[in-house]
Formats: structure tokens, sequence, C-alpha cells
């Protein structure tokens, strides 16, 4: 892939006409993806699924060939979650790596913070787990160079309030933690709620380096609430204990998690903690044979959240690049959504580019749902678990819910 | 292991605009504790000060960037006259306590949620760096054959490289004037330099507001560096780290950031690629018990800590440090 | 007297001047400090590695003896009485206390041996009163306070009136006094005093010189530092001349009085008017 | 006074654990249980899923004036479509619930827009809907399952009031004081003695709060007489770990320094990479999650009065409490405590008194160490706590020593009481997350007007 | 009060011959005074350290103050040059009123004032400590720092400094930190060092304390030749054989207040300055033990009237 002689003619996208162009990076012939994944920091129990999931899916496409007839290569990096400072040193190192496509970070906040560097180097950004909603907003990406294949929070807000709502709670306090995610994904859930007919008690925004969360769940408790959804990373942890001395603990409330908390706790909390708590994620339901392959690269996986999201967007690069003709990124970028939607429906990397090869306009169906992106680069579409928390403190699905974004 | 990548990897950061970055933030710190004696554990407040301005000017003001990085500077100006009035009378280690508290406030404060929409939260800003891009007057990235820069990161680090050589310039010249003089008198006794007929006070905030300026034009780097301004960047390890960097260099020495920061980001870049590259892989040369690539990671900073304590224990007058002035009792 | 070494420096200059004594004959030392209570034999000592303050100084005390130390400022007299109490390093050479060897010692083992200190500088705790001051010189033997604190009381009435008072807020001749004060809480067997009488009043440092001399009676021996170099060697029994870090005279206290040369180079002729 | 010394550490050690034994398990033994209220009508009984393509809408009434809030039955409610046209009706029925079947399959309706009406008077006498405005909901349909919308009848409840709130506020940073102030009495013994500003207290916190865990995971429960003690075990063990790290420490570390001649200011910075290297050490054992211990993670609230108070927290106060008065008063009734400052004055006209200086400053830092590890389990124990857990509150720990005048015994005891209770309580009046700035404002303009701390005192020039 | 201006005509009633006809008490009116003050009192706590009815120090004289422990002479200096801020008062220098004027300010008008514990800049080389004490340095401003506009002044600032250097007997120690010399040296390099600001008065907190005797001696020369250059110097000393060698005018402070004023020889024979300070045996030899022992018995005597006048009539304790 590209070496660092830049050169400053504009080929990116329409959208940039005001701002100054993204570096272009000359192809070289190799598809190197880095990966920007948590393997520390508030997301780190997210982690294993994903590397796991790009880890299958580069293993897949080496077996069919490759990318341009050379094996694509991978560099990982941690993105560190929850302390962004982390990913801006990695992000350096994947870009001196000459990574084409940066596959992350999983929290959309981190994204954020590196958004500009990536997509000024003229290379892809691509989440398997940003669920934020300001993604869409064609300032954030000015170049076209961002693209995930999880769907906005709108969709996951929809869906838990719809749940919220179901479950017969008319007056909910949301407890958020305070970035892009949390705080879009809070608007959503209260927006939902609201034209639901129901009232938002309180919305509590948390800093997530808070050392501890008692003021915030004593504002909390104080409004009464009949639910509480928490929208939170692993803090979890320590907001819950807080939660039940405060007197409203899952045994007293309701409580809604979703993505960022959605685990299995069974090691971190006494037997019963959970017990009722409702969750939901983003992610059709996981494929007991995609599950398997998983676990084979990956024995120790407990999660497997955003697994699918991962494999599919390792995919959907490969294809866009064998598309494009070229492993550079300001080239395939306008691929990506090309491949994801429209056209003749495969399955696999070796299927898909069988018919790439063939000059046919294909549409990848993934393992976590079509896949198919829209103008901004996110999926359109996508299938959204409901889940429930037994005594052991972990989860088990209730249904699956699809929706339009 | 690939020793060629690994030296290589070294020195792209050494040199590159990291390491301008905590230059310097050092040579601030240089002026205020290497010079005069302040402990000013508030240089991440500076750079944050800095960096913010300069982003939100842009970002969420919408203002022309230049405006931004005068009012970086201006708000620097103020804020160590804010910092400097009440603060400046305290004990050395008070002094040392205040500043991190006042670093932490603002972090904290631009941070918040209560700011979101000037700030942007723990996320941050975006989206100011083009007309910063757009200046730039190479055409393309540095090559050396074993290492290279970007064409983005090749201008920030030349004019990066610019700055904190003339900053150097500066702090040489007004080093070895009278009134670097008064500076360290300060720094040994500011009674007995009162009774000489300087107002020591107006010195130390004059200190104060020198190495503000160069914090916040280290917070201005970061944020283009990063093309993202987020309290992250300036948390209160960033002072520490700056610190560790000046004190390697050897505080009170004209060029001790410079060399720190070269050799401080060279290590800790070569250390990190060495226990990377020690974990990498299916058949790791680490044996995974002993430690992943998770704690592999942890490891520069570890060394980074232990540097830090064997230096000021063994060498505490850094590369270029005189032992003799350092031995002396300052009492 | 002895003129162990002989110098042709006419000015009295103080340490880093050229006058250094040299080709000292030790053999008088050696045979005069055979069963002394204190001795320092030879002894190199410095701040920092490299730079020696003592060039083989030589030092006894007999016991109930009172030695008077003088000589120009810098020539190493506190670092002399600092390194007999083990808060210089001895690069070589020896200090013993009654035949026992306690060269480079820690300062709070030597206490319980008997020797009592009162330092030239920084010789008060300031954060502690003046009362807490004085327990701190019976730190080892916290029963005998009351009686002690009595005597010392007795001794400077100001330090009983302000008891309660910091330390670090008393005036310098006040601070002495506490100094003093606590160093004879601990009732040495060896004093070693460095400069007791600077910034005292007149009327307090003739006191401090009769009651040395008083203690000194009572069996005490003294080593004293002093730059009111006429007095000191009024009362002392033995002189000793240190100049660059080595002793340039030695003599009983009236004979250097009243050597020409001692008086020209060191006591100066000022107090005799 | 050697001989005095020594018997001082293990004298008031064993107080302390004592203490802290007798507490805990009081506080084991009293786990308070709840029962859950008796079972009413039922409510909103959904009718049984369907297997079809299609969406309802769907929707419970319930009044939640009581409670548990009773169902509202025979209120009618109607869809419209966008265009006005109603698409269907229905009433509830006794436990509240209606439904109404749109028309069309799942994909058909994606993306329409129904508007839900209740008929107001159709409700029963005596409610109100809780927004009377309310009577219309625009839904907007994007997800292909049903869809639940709802008439809120009633007031939303009370919420507790200012006062209230206030109290139970500062009982949480009271407790929250008190460990801060354990903290705070080591950092500022350490400090008083030897002059060092100690940036790696923070990780002694972390380190008492580590080992505990450490004893906590090993595998199995530690029984004495059937009774569950792990917890107690845990405490204990990193107490006298922690004692011994301080005391290792000082020994290993900082008396070198001090031998060596080292300036505080450099010893500062040693700290300052300790803190950096213990840190990350922690985490490359404890890794970078939050953990909780084994026992009382989720104690059930009493509720004294208008206040809730966990068992555990309680436990927690009152070993605070028998700790810190234990020490104080051991510092302040021993000549140790006098030695200290002396030590810290002058160390060399110290040991000219006949102090042993290194071993007040021995027994110093093994003291203060205890108390910062003590002070990181009791913390883990109420928050949870990560390898960060002491660096967090490190500003904190110094804000308060800061505030009382360092190296003051009395004044890290106040400076706590006022940072801990401060933080909690400003939260009613401030943004919850600048809760520790607000404190860390406090602490400037206390040091404002004065500089010297509230009980520190002012120097002397000239 | 100041009735004279510093343009005022200075011959015969300025220096030591204006002081003939000054009457022998406590805050007698000097014909050309440079400090004048009045009602000066410091409060620390219960204690009143200072407690200055009237004074005033004559233009270029050397004048001495005097007494026992504790009586506030430093507390008076600290006052008169800013170091601290008295409860009540006023005071001037050249006609100049000095109350709320910061330290610096005053050591700018020509006040410069030496510390009873030493103060040298110990990181700072001799020289530059010497240098420091220059005043009106251009380029001790920033900009013209920056500019490198001050090296001429700088050239003569260090011909003085190294003509006084040489005449405190610092020459060789030039290059050395002053961190590195004796408690003697130090006080030598303070007392070089005011004088590097061509001081209209010279204040001294005990300058001769720990200097060696003959060195002492040979200052003493020093001291009066700053008298014959027009400068006023004030200084603070137990040492009575300089007292009464170098002063024009000796000042007796006690229990905050003066309480003697006159020429050094009368004021020595003053009783009360003699009960409350000097103690009746100064003179004598100590190594007669008849003398010693008589002394001694007196001691008790005089060391009551001393400690009785030093905490004078508040017998409140200052609570620590
Ligand atoms: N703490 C120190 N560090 C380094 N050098 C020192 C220190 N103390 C003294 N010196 C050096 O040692 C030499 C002897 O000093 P010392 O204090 O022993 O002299 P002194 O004879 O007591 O003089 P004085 O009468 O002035 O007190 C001096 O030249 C001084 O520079
Ligand atoms: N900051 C302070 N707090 C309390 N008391 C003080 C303070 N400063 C000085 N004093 C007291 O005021 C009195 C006058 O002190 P000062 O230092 O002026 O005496 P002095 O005349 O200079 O004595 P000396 O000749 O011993 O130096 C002393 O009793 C001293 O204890
Ligand atoms: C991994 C996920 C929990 C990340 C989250 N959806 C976000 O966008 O921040
Ligand atoms: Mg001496
Ligand atoms: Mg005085």
């Amino acid at each position: 892939s590209g070496g660092s002689s830049d050169s400053d003619s504009d080929s990116s996208s329409q959208k940039s006409s005001s701002s100054d162009a993204a570096a272009s990076v000359k192809k070289d012939g190799k598809l190197v993806v880095g990966s920007l994944l948590p393997q520390t920091g508030d997301l780190a129990f997210l982690g294993p699924p994903e590397f796991a999931g790009v880890q299958t899916a580069v293993d897949d496409i080496n077996d069919a060939g490759g990318v341009l007839g050379k094996p694509v290569t991978q560099i990982k990096a941690d993105s560190g979650d929850g302390t962004p400072d982390i990913a801006g040193a990695q992000v350096d190192k994947l870009l001196a790596g000459n990574a084409d496509v940066v596959l992350g970070a999983a929290a959309s906040g981190v994204s954020l913070s590196v958004i500009n560097k990536i997509t000024d180097a003229g290379r892809v950004e691509f989440s398997p787990a940003n669920t934020s909603p300001a993604f869409d907003d064609a300032k954030t990406d000015p170049h076209s160079l961002y693209f995930r294949t999880a769907p906005s929070d709108v969709l996951q807000g929809a869906v838990l309030a719809n749940t919220i709502l179901e479950d017969g709670k008319q007056n909910v306090a949301i407890l958020a933690r305070q970035d892009s995610y949390g705080e879009l994904l809070a608007k959503q859930v209260e927006k939902g709620i609201e034209d639901g007919g129901g009232t938002v008690a309180t919305k509590v925004l948390y800093s997530a380096d808070a050392q501890n969360f008692t003021a915030e769940v004593n504002k909390v408790a104080a409004t009464k609430p009949d639910a509480i959804a928490l929208i939170a990373f692993n803090e979890t942890t320590k907001i819950i204990p807080a939660m039940v001395s405060k007197g409203i603990g899952p045994a007293a409330q309701q409580i809604y998690f979703v993505d960022g908390n959605t685990a299995d706790y069974s090691k971190d909390f006494p037997k019963g903690t959970l017990k009722g708590v409702k969750a939901t994620y983003p992610g059709a339901e996981l494929k007991a044979d995609f599950k398997a392959r998983l676990l084979k690269t990956d024995s120790s996986l407990k999660d497997f959240t955003y697994g699918p999201e991962s494999y599919d967007a390792t995919v959907l690069t490969a294809l866009a690049a064998v598309a494009a003709k070229s492993d550079s990124p300001t080239d395939f970028n306008k691929e990506i959504i090309n491949v994801s939607e429209g056209g003749e429906k495969c399955t696999t990397y070796k299927q898909c580019a069988d018919l790439l090869a063939d000059g046919t306009d294909i549409d990848y169906d993934g393992v976590s749902g079509p896949v198919d992106l829209g103008k901004t680069g996110s999926p359109t579409k996508a299938t959204i678990g409901i889940f429930q928390y037994g005594a052991d403190n972990n989860y088990t699905n209730l249904k699956y819910v699809t929706g339009a974004i | 292991m690939d020793w060629g990548n690994i030296i290589a990897g070294s020195l792209q950061q050494g040199l590159g605009p990291t390491a301008v970055i905590y230059a310097l933030a050092a040579i601030g710190l240089n002026v205020t504790f290497g010079y005069t004696g302040l402990l000013n554990f508030g240089q991440a407040g500076f750079m944050a000060i800095g960096g913010y301005a300069l982003a939100s000017f842009v970002t969420t003001w919408g203002l022309p960037f230049w405006l931004g990085i005068v009012a970086g500077l201006f708000f620097t100006v103020v804020l160590a006259f804010l910092l400097g009035i009440p603060t400046l009378r305290l004990r050395a280690d008070y002094l040392a306590i205040v500043t991190i508290a006042a670093a932490e406030i603002i972090r904290q404060t631009l941070g918040s949620v209560t700011l979101l929409d000037y700030f942007g939260g723990q996320d941050g800003l975006n989206n100011f760096q083009t007309t910063f891009r757009n200046l730039n007057p190479f055409p393309g990235g540095l090559d050396l054959g074993f290492v290279s820069w970007s064409r983005y990161d090749f201008w920030l680090l030349f004019s990066g490289w610019v700055l904190v050589l003339l900053g150097c310039l500066g702090v040489f010249l007004l080093m070895r004037a009278p009134w670097g003089r008064v500076l360290k008198g300060i720094r040994e006794d500011e009674n007995a330099v009162r009774s000489l007929g300087k107002n020591v006070y107006a010195y130390k905030l004059q200190s104060l507001i020198i190495g503000g300026l160069f914090g916040a034009v280290a917070g201005f780097y970061i944020a283009l560096q990063h093309s993202n301004m987020n309290p992250s960047w300036v948390a209160t390890d960033t002072t520490f780290f700056a610190y560790t960097v000046l004190l390697l260099g050897g505080a009170a020495r004209v060029l001790g950031p410079v060399v720190g920061s070269i050799v401080f980001w060279f290590l800790i870049t070569f250390l990190d690629l060495i226990f990377s590259a020690l974990t990498r892989g299916d058949d790791p040369f680490m044996p995974t018990w002993l430690m992943d690539g998770q704690q592999a990671s942890l490891m520069r900073l570890i060394f980074m800590g232990l540097a830090l304590m064997l230096l000021m224990i063994y060498r505490p007058q850094g590369i270029f440090g005189d032992r003799k002035e350092l031995a002396i009792d300052a009492r | 007297m002895t003129h162990a070494a002989s110098t042709s420096d006419p000015s009295p200059v103080p340490a880093g001047a050229t006058a250094e004594p040299e080709g000292i004959d030790r053999s008088e030392h050696l045979a005069a400090a055979e069963g002394a209570i204190l001795r320092a034999d030879d002894l190199v000592a410095g701040y920092f590695p490299g730079v020696n303050i003592l060039n083989n100084a030589d030092l006894y005390c007999r016991e109930g003896e009172l030695v008077g130390i003088i000589g120009p400022n810098g020539a190493g007299k506190s670092t002399l009485l600092k390194a007999l109490f083990g808060l210089v390093k001895i690069h070589t050479g020896a200090v013993s206390l009654n035949g026992e060897d306690i060269t480079n010692k820690r300062a709070d083992a030597l206490v319980t041996k008997g020797i009592g200190f009162v330092p030239q500088t920084n010789n008060v705790f300031p954060s502690l009163t003046i009362q807490e001051n004085l327990e701190m010189g019976v730190f080892q033997r916290p029963k005998s306070f009351r009686k002690q604190f009595d005597f010392v009381g007795d001794l400077f009435p100001p330090l009983m009136e302000r008891r309660d008072q910091r330390a670090g807020s008393l005036s310098g001749g006040e601070r002495q006094m506490v100094a003093m004060g606590r160093a004879l809480m601990m009732e040495p067997s060896v004093l070693l005093l460095d400069e007791p009488s600077a910034g005292l009043s007149p009327v307090m440092q003739d006191e401090v010189f009769v009651q040395t001399r008083k203690i000194n009676k009572a069996g005490v021996s003294v080593i004293m530092v002093e730059q009111n170099a006429r007095r000191c060697l009024q009362i002392c029994d033995r002189g000793y001349v240190l100049d660059h870090g080595r002793n340039a005279y030695t003599a009983s206290g009236s004979d250097l009085a009243n050597d020409p040369k001692v008086i020209e180079l060191y006591l100066g002729t000022l107090a005799q008017k | 006074m050697p001989t005095r010394l020594r018997h001082l550490v293990p004298r008031s050690l064993s107080l302390v654990l004592a203490a802290v034994l007798a507490v805990l398990v009081v506080g084991g033994v009293l786990t308070a249980t709840a029962g859950s209220a008796g079972a009413a009508e039922p409510t909103c009984v959904r009718p049984q899923p369907r297997t079809d393509d299609t969406i309802h809408i769907l929707g419970c009434l319930t009044d939640s004036r009581t409670t548990p809030p009773k169902a509202v039955p025979d209120a009618s409610i109607s869809v419209e479509s966008e265009d006005g046209d109603v698409v269907g009706t229905d009433t509830t029925d006794q436990t509240g619930i209606f439904d109404i079947a749109l028309p069309g399959t799942s994909t058909d309706n994606i993306g329409e827009t129904y508007v839900v009406k209740i008929a107001r008077d159709s409700l029963p006498k005596g409610t109100k809907l809780r927004n009377p405005k309310q009577e219309a909901l625009r839904v907007t349909l994007n997800l292909d399952s049903d869809r639940f919308v709802t008439f809120p009848i009633g007031d939303i409840p009370q919420g507790t009031s200012l006062g209230t709130r206030a109290l139970q506020l500062a009982v949480g940073g009271l407790v929250f004081s008190l460990l801060l102030a354990m903290a705070a009495l080591g950092l500022s013994m350490i400090f008083g003695t030897t002059g060092l500003t100690n940036f790696a207290h923070g990780e002694l916190i972390t380190f008492g709060a580590i080992v505990a865990y450490g004893v906590d995971r090993l595998p199995g429960d530690i029984r004495v007489f059937g009774t569950n003690v792990t917890m107690v075990v845990s405490v204990l063990v990193a107490v006298v770990a922690s004692v011994a790290f301080g005391w290792l420490q000082d020994k290993g570390l900082w008396r070198p320094l001090r031998h060596r001649g080292t300036g505080i200011i450099a010893a500062m910075i040693v700290s300052i990479g300790f803190s950096v290297f213990l840190r990350n050490v922690f985490q490359y054992f404890a890794g970078a999650d939050n953990h909780n211990y084994s026992q009382w993670t989720n104690p059930k609230p009493w509720s004294l009065g208008p206040v809730d108070i966990t068992p555990k927290d309680f436990g927690v106060l009152v070993t605070a409490v028998v700790v810190l008065v234990a020490v104080t008063l051991a510092v302040q009734r021993t000549r140790i405590g006098k030695a200290t400052r002396a030590v810290a004055d002058n160390p060399a006209l110290a040991a000219s008194s006949g102090i042993n200086v290194d071993r007040v400053i021995s027994v110093v830092w093994s003291v203060g160490a205890g108390l910062a590890g003590l002070s990181g389990v009791l913390l883990g124990m109420t928050q949870g706590f990560d390898y960060q857990l002491g660096f967090k509150i490190l500003l904190l720990v110094f804000a308060a020593t800061i505030l009382g005048g360092l190296g003051n015994i009395w004044g890290a005891l106040v400076g706590s009481l006022i940072i801990g209770i401060f933080i909690e309580v400003s939260t009613l009046f401030i943004p919850a997350e600048l809760k520790f700035v607000g404190a860390l404002v406090v602490l400037i303009l206390v040091l404002l007007v004065r500089p010297q701390g509230l009980l520190g005192r002012a120097e002397r020039v000239g | 009060m100041p009735d004279n201006q510093s343009a005022a005509p200075r011959d015969a009633l300025s220096g030591p011959a204006g002081l003939a006809d000054v009457p022998h008490e406590p805050g007698a009116a000097k014909p050309d005074p440079i400090v004048v003050a009045d009602d000066v009192r410091r409060r620390f706590g219960g204690l009143t350290a200072v407690d200055v009815k009237h004074v005033e120090i004559q233009r270029g004289a050397i004048t001495a103050l005097i007494g026992p422990n504790g009586a506030g002479k430093t507390t008076f200096f600290n006052l008169l040059t800013g170091f601290d801020k008295p409860q009540s008062g006023s005071w001037s220098f050249n006609g100049r009123s000095l109350a709320g004027v910061s330290a610096y300010k005053v050591a700018r008008m020509g006040m410069i004032r030496t510390f009873q514990l030493t103060k040298v800049l110990a990181k700072l080389t001799v020289i530059e400590n010497m240098r420091m004490g220059a005043t009106g340095q251009r380029g001790e401003r920033f900009l013209s720092a920056l500019l490198q506009t001050w090296r001429g002044q700088e050239n003569d600032v260090t011909t003085k400094a190294d003509a006084l250097l040489e005449r405190f007997l610092l020459l060789k120690k030039r290059e050395d930190f002053a961190g590195e010399l004796s408690g003697g040296q130090r006080k030598l390099l303070e007392m070089a060092r005011a004088l590097m600001a061509d001081p209209e008065l010279v204040m001294l907190d005990e300058p001769m304390a720990g200097v060696n005797p003959a060195l002492k001696q040979s200052l003493l020369g020093h001291v009066k030749s700053l008298r014959d250059e027009g400068r006023t110097v004030l200084f603070v000393e137990h040492d009575m054989d300089m007292v009464r060698d170098i002063s024009d005018w000796v000042i007796v402070m006690a229990q905050g207040q003066v309480i003697a004023e006159g020429p050094p020889l009368s004021v020595m024979s003053d009783s009360r300055v003699i009960d409350a300070y000097l103690g009746s045996h100064h003179d004598q030899d100590l190594s007669d033990d008849t003398v010693a022992e008589r002394i001694e018995a007196e001691a008790e005597d005089e060391i009551d009237a001393e400690h009785s006048a030093a905490t004078g009539g508040t017998h409140k304790e200052v609570s620590a």
C-alpha cells in the first residue's frame, strides 16, 4: 500500500468542496488492514470477539487467494477505549505501517478522536462497532472515508424505548456515559420514550473518568423512576453496586443495559445480582457455524458482540479493493458502499470475489445481517437483539427486532 | 526480531511531532521550574488552554485559525495571571498541588457535559486543522529511506522543530542576561532577591507566562497532531511526562528539553516496539503466561517509571546537568 | 607553645587562599593523645567525594578538659566537629571515644554514648515549641526531663517564659539559647559546641562562657569552636588554631591568646584597644 | 526510646487490626434482609405472542397514583393514519391492555406514521392524563415489531426533597471523607516527617485494594465457625502487607536516597516515577478492569429515617473512625509525634539529639502505608476499584492535606472532612461530573485567604 | 518629624558631625535624619515585639542598634524594609513614607538590608551573586534581555563587583557557588552584595556574628569608608568592640522600645544599658577564676534584669 510520497491531487469526494482534500495514498498492490480495537480500557471485554472477527475474515480472504493476488496482512493496535490518549499514538503506528484501512475503533468517542487523523492521511476508517449517530453527519467525515457495519443508535434507541414501554414503564431515568455514544443513544432513548407517551424522569450524563458514581446514582434515585436505562461501558461494575446500595438495584428496579455493557458478569457479581435486567445490542442472531469459527480462532471467547460486524467490515474492505482493482484507500472507498448493496447477492468472500472477477455488481450479505450501507457509509437496516439476564448474571436472548434507519 | 524496523520506528517517534510537543512543553517547564524554581505542575492546563482555544475558535465559533492561535496565547496569559496572582506566594510544594489542581479544573471543566456544546465533552473537537494543512509548503512527505514521515507529519515536525529552536534561542539569550540571573536568584531565595530591589512577584509572573506560552504552543501542536482536541491529551500524566523529558535532558540547561524529548520518545517507542515484537504472533518469543500483547503495551510505561526513578537517583542532573551544582544544599 | 607549622602568609585569609601549613609534625599529638577521652587522628573528610575540607586534622580532648578551636572562616572548624559527630563522612582517619572506634558512627548512637552537639546553624527545631525542643534533648531518657528542664530553665530564664512558643519564631539569640539548652538537657560526658555565643547579647555571652566553664568543671569534657576567640581562649585549657583543614597551632589558651603570630593572623587587635 | 518506638508499631497496629476485625464481623453478620411487597391484582397482562407478520400498536393504561399502579379498564383508544383515517380502535381490558392491529405486513408499515389517540371522556371518573395535552401520539414505525405506547395517568412521583437529599449526600460524603482522611493522614505523616511530597501515595492506596483482592480471589471461602470471613481476612492481610510494603519501600528506596542526600524536589520526581511504575505494574497483574470483592458487593441499605446507609458503609465508617482515633492518639500521646516533627524540621539535629532518624521514618512509612492500604481496601469495598483507584483520588488526598495544612495531622482530618462532604453535597448545585472541580476550587480559594492552609502556620522571614 | 528634603544642604548638619548637639535621650531629633519612624508597633499574638515611639537615624553616620536578644531589632529591620507589616505606625525614608511599600521598592529607593541568617543564592556563583546586587540593570528587563542590549553595563557591574570582592577577600572564591562558602564567608558575601546597589542606607543585621576577629577588624575599615563616601550605615551587633570602634551613635532597644540613645561611650556607661544588656563584667578576663565566680554570682540578677526587659510587661505567652 501507500508509501509516504503523497500527492496533493484532490481525489476525494464531492462533499469536501469547502475543506481541503485528504492525502491520497498510492497503490502498492498489498492490502494492509490495521485493526484499532480495544485491548485495554473500558471496552477491553469486547476486544476479543472483534479481533477474532477480523482475524477470521483475514484468514478467509487469504484462503480464497487474497486481494489483487496478494495476501492481506494485518497490523494490530489498541484503541484503549475510554482513554482516548492511547488511540492517537496507536493510529500513528498503523499509519506508519501503511495500513490502508483502520478497522475500528470500537467506541464512537475514540473513533471521533482519530477520524480526522486517519482520513486526512487518506486512509479508510471502518468501524465494526460505532453506533453513534454522529457519524452520519457529513461534517464528521468530510472525505467520505468513514464506514461502519454497526447500525446507528437511532435504531437501538428506538428498540430500547419500545422495550421499556412494552414493560409498562412510564417514567424512566437514563444514566449515560458522557461521550458521543452515550449522549446520542440517551437522546434516542429519550425521544423514543417521549414519542411513545412516557416521560424521562431524569437524564444524567456522567464523566467516564469519575472515581465514583455516588452523586449520579443519588440523583437518579431521588427522582424515583419506574425504570432505569444504564448506558455505560465497563464502569457498569461500579455503578451497579452503587445503585444497589441506594436501593435502586436490579432487585428493586427494572434496569436496561445496552451494547456497551451487555456482557457476561458471572465473575463480577454475586449470583442473582443482575437477575431480570434487560439489554439490547445490534447484531442478528449469531449463526452456530460462524460462532464455531470464531471460537476456532479464539477459544476463550465468552462474548461475541460485534464479532460478526468486524468480520463483515474486513470482507467488505477486501471486496471493495477487488472491485476498485486498487488497494489505495482513496480508490476503493468509493466501492465499499457499492459492494454492500444492490446487485447479485453473495455471502462469502470467495463467492463475491469470483462474481466481481466476472464483472458482476454484487451485494454482500454478511454474517451480521444484510449490511446494506447507505450514502453515509452506515447500514440502512439492521437487527437488534433483546436479551435478559438470569440469576447467573449472564444474558439470554428474548427476541430479535429488525428495523430501518 | 526486526531490529531495523524497531530502530526506524523509534527514530520516527523520537524526531516526530510527539517529540516536538514535549520539547515545547518542557522548554516551558524549564523556564518556570528549571530556572525560576516554581514547581509548576499545571503545564497540562496551559496546553489545554492553547489546544482548546484553537479548536473551539475554529470549530465551535467558526472563526479563523489564526484568531484561534492568538486567542490561545491570549488566554494563556490570562490563565497565568489568574493562576499566578493567588498562588505565587505559596510554598513550593503547595504550589505544585495547586497547579495540578488548576490543570485538572481546566481539563475537567473543558471536558464537562455542561460545556458540551462548546468543547465537545469527552470526545472533544474535530475539524480545525484545515488551514494549517493547507499552509504546508512541502509537496510531499519526508523519506529518509529507513524512516519516513507523511506530508502532514513532516510539516508538523518541521514547523515544530523550527519553533523549538527559536524557543531555545530565546531561552538562551534570556538566561544569559541579567533577567535570567534574577530568575535563578529567585529559585535560590526569593527574599534575598527582594532585598536587592527586584520585584520578585513580577519576575515569577513573567516566568509563568513565558512557560505557559510554550505550553500553549505545545497545546496547538497536540491539537494539530491528533487533528482532535480532547481532555485526555492533557491529563496530569502529560505534565509528568514533560517533567521526565526536562529532567532527562537536564533542568536549567537550554538544550535539555530538546535532547530530553528526543531521547525520551525514542526510548519509549523502542521499548514498546521491542515488547510488542516479543509478544506478537502465534508463537511469541515471550510465553503468553508471562506476558501477553496487552501487558507488553504496559512495559514501556513500567520502564519509563523506573527510568525516571533511576535517573533522579543516579544522574539527577540529567544528560547535560552539572552534578556539583545539584549537590549544593539549597538551604 | 608549638608552632606546628610555619606560615609566611601575613594576611588573614579564609579558606581557598594559598597559605597552607605544611609538614605537620604529628609526634606530639600522638604522644599527648594517649588516653584522651575523645581523639581524632589524621582526619580527611569533606562534603563531596574528591573535595576534602579536612586535611589530616588531629585533635584530642582529655577527660575534663575544655578545648577551644579557633580559626578563620571556612577553615573547617564546623566540619571538624561534624566529622567527630558522624554528620560528615570521614574518608580516612579515625575517631575514638574512650578507646572505642566511633569513626562514621551514626549521630544518635553517639548520643547514647554520651556525646552532645550544638551545631552552628539550623540548631533548633523551628516547628517545635521551646519546651519540645528541650524534650528532644532528653529523647533517650524522658524520665530525667523535669530535673534537667529546671536546670536549663534556671540558666536561660527567657526560655521558661516562652516555653510554648515555636522556636521558628524566636529571635536569633533566643534560638541560640534553645540550642545550647537542648544540648545541656542530655547531660553529655563530651560536649561539642559550635559557636555557642554567636548572636547573643554580651551578658548572655558571658553567661555562656561561664556556664560552659562550670559544666566543664563538673567533669564534662568540652570542645568548643568560637569566633569570639579571645573569650574562648580565656576559659579553655587548651586551644587549637585550625586553618585549611588542619591544626596550625596548638597550645594552652592563654599562650595562644598572647602569641603575637596568632594575634596577627587570627585574633586581631580590636578587642585590646 | 528505640524500644519505645519498636513497641509502638505492633501496639497501634494490633489496635487497628482489632478494630477492623470487630467492625467487619459485625457488619457481616448484620447483613439485612428485605421482604418483597405482596402481590396485587394483575395489571398489563399481555396477549399471547403471534407468529404472523403484522404490526400491532399496544399499550397498557395504569393509574400510578396508587402503589402498585392500578389497571385502568374501558378507555377507548384509536389509531389514525397520517391523513386522519381511523385504521383501528380498541378499549382497554381489565388489566389495562389495549391492542390495535395495523393493516398490512410489517414491511408495508415500516416508515409509516400513525397517530394514536385516547378518548379523554372514556377515562374513569377522577382519572386525569398526566399531561393533559398529550391526547394524541404520533408514532413513526421503523421496527418490524409491535409498537408500544402509553398514556400515563396520575402525577409523576414526588422526588426526594432537597433537604433529605442533602442529608443523604452528606452521609455518603462522610463515609468517603473518612476514607480520604486515612489516606491523607498517611500522606501527611510521611510528608511531615520526611518532607517528601509523595506522588506515589495513590499507589499505596491501590496496593491495599489489590492485595485484598488477591486474597479474596484465592479459591474457596475462608470460614470461621461457619461464618464466611474471607473479606475480613483479606482486609487484615492487606493492611499487614501495606505496612510491610511501606517499610520495605523506605528501606529499599527512600532511605538510601536520603543517605545520598537527594533533595526533596528530586525525591518528589522519584515518587512520580515510582507512581507511574507501580500503576502500570498493578495493571500488569490486575488488569485494567474494575473489580469488586466477592463479599458484600450488593448489600441492601438500612433506612435510618430519611437516610439510607448500607451495613457495609456503616462498618466502613466505624472502622475508619476507630482507626483514625487510634492513630491520632498514638501520635499525640507518644513522643514519636514530636520526634516525627523534629525529624521533619531537621534530621541532622534530630540525630544529634539522639533520635534514631531512620527508625522514626521507618515507623512513619509503615504506619502511613498501612493507613493508605486500609483506606484502599475500604474504598474498594464501597465503590469497587481498578488499578487507578489511588491515582484518581490522589489529587483529592493532596487537596485535603493541603487544605488543612501540610504535615499537620489534624489538618489532614479537617481537610478531608471538608473535601469529602463538599464533593457530595455540592452535587445538589453543580453538575455531578464537576464535583471534584468544585472541591479543587474550594482548595484554591482557601489558599487565597490562608496560604498556609486552615491549620498551618505562617513562617518567619529574616 | 522630617522637615528635610533630600535636596536640603547637608554640610554641617549631616554626618557624624551633626550628632554633636543631639541630646542623649530616646527618640532624640537629629539635624539631618534619613529615616524617621513614629509609633511603629508590631505584635505577635500577645507579644509586642516592636513598639517604637519615635526614632531618627542620622544621615551619613554609622548608627548601631543594640539590645538584648529578642528586643525586636530584627523585627524592626523587617518592618522598616517592608519584609513585615506593623499593626500601626508610620515611617519614612528620605521624607517619603514607606508604609505599605513592598520590600523590593524599599530596596530600590536605596535602603538595602542584609539578613541575620544569611541568604546567599546558593546555586549562583559568587560573582553572579554580586552582579545581582546592582540596581537599575537594563538586562533585567525582559525585552532588553532578549535583545542583548545590556552588555556594556554588565562589564561595569562586573568591574565593580570584582573590586568589592577583593576588599572582602572573596576574590579567590569568585567562580565558586555561593552554597560552598562557610558561614562567615556567606556573611561577607551578603554584605558585599548589599554594597553593589550603592545604597544610601545600608542596614546590616549582625554582620560580624561568626566572622573571624582578624577579618572583622579589616572589615571595619571598610564600613567606615562607606560613611566617608557619604552613605548611612545602620547595623545591629552584639560585638561591643565593634560598636565602640565604629559607631557614631548608638540606639538601644529593649522589649521593643528604644530605651537609650547616644554616642557609644556614653550609652555603654548608662546603667540601664549595662543592667539590661552588657552586664557589668563584659570587659573582664574570664580566665581569672575569681572574676568568673563573681560573674556567676551576679549573673542571676543581670539575667533577670535582661529577661524582664526582653519580655516586658506582657507576660502572655505566644500560642504556637
Ligand atoms: N554543606 C556544605 N557543602 C559543601 N561545602 C561546604 C558545606 N559546608 C561547608 N562547606 C565548605 O567547607 C569549608 C569549611 O567550612 P566550615 O563550615 O567547616 O568552616 P568554619 O571553619 O566553620 O568557618 P566559619 O567560621 O565561617 O563557620 C568551606 O570552604 C565551605 O565552603
Ligand atoms: N513570626 C513571629 N512570631 C512570633 N513571635 C515572633 C515572630 N518574629 C519575632 N518574634 C518575637 O519577637 C521578638 C523580637 O524578635 P527579633 O528577632 O526582632 O529580636 P532581635 O532583637 O533581633 O534579637 P536577636 O538579637 O536575638 O536577634 C522575639 O521575642 C521573638 O520571639
Ligand atoms: C463496542 C460498542 C459498545 C461501542 C459503542 N457502540 C459506541 O459506539 O461507542
Ligand atoms: Mg563554622
Ligand atoms: Mg535579630
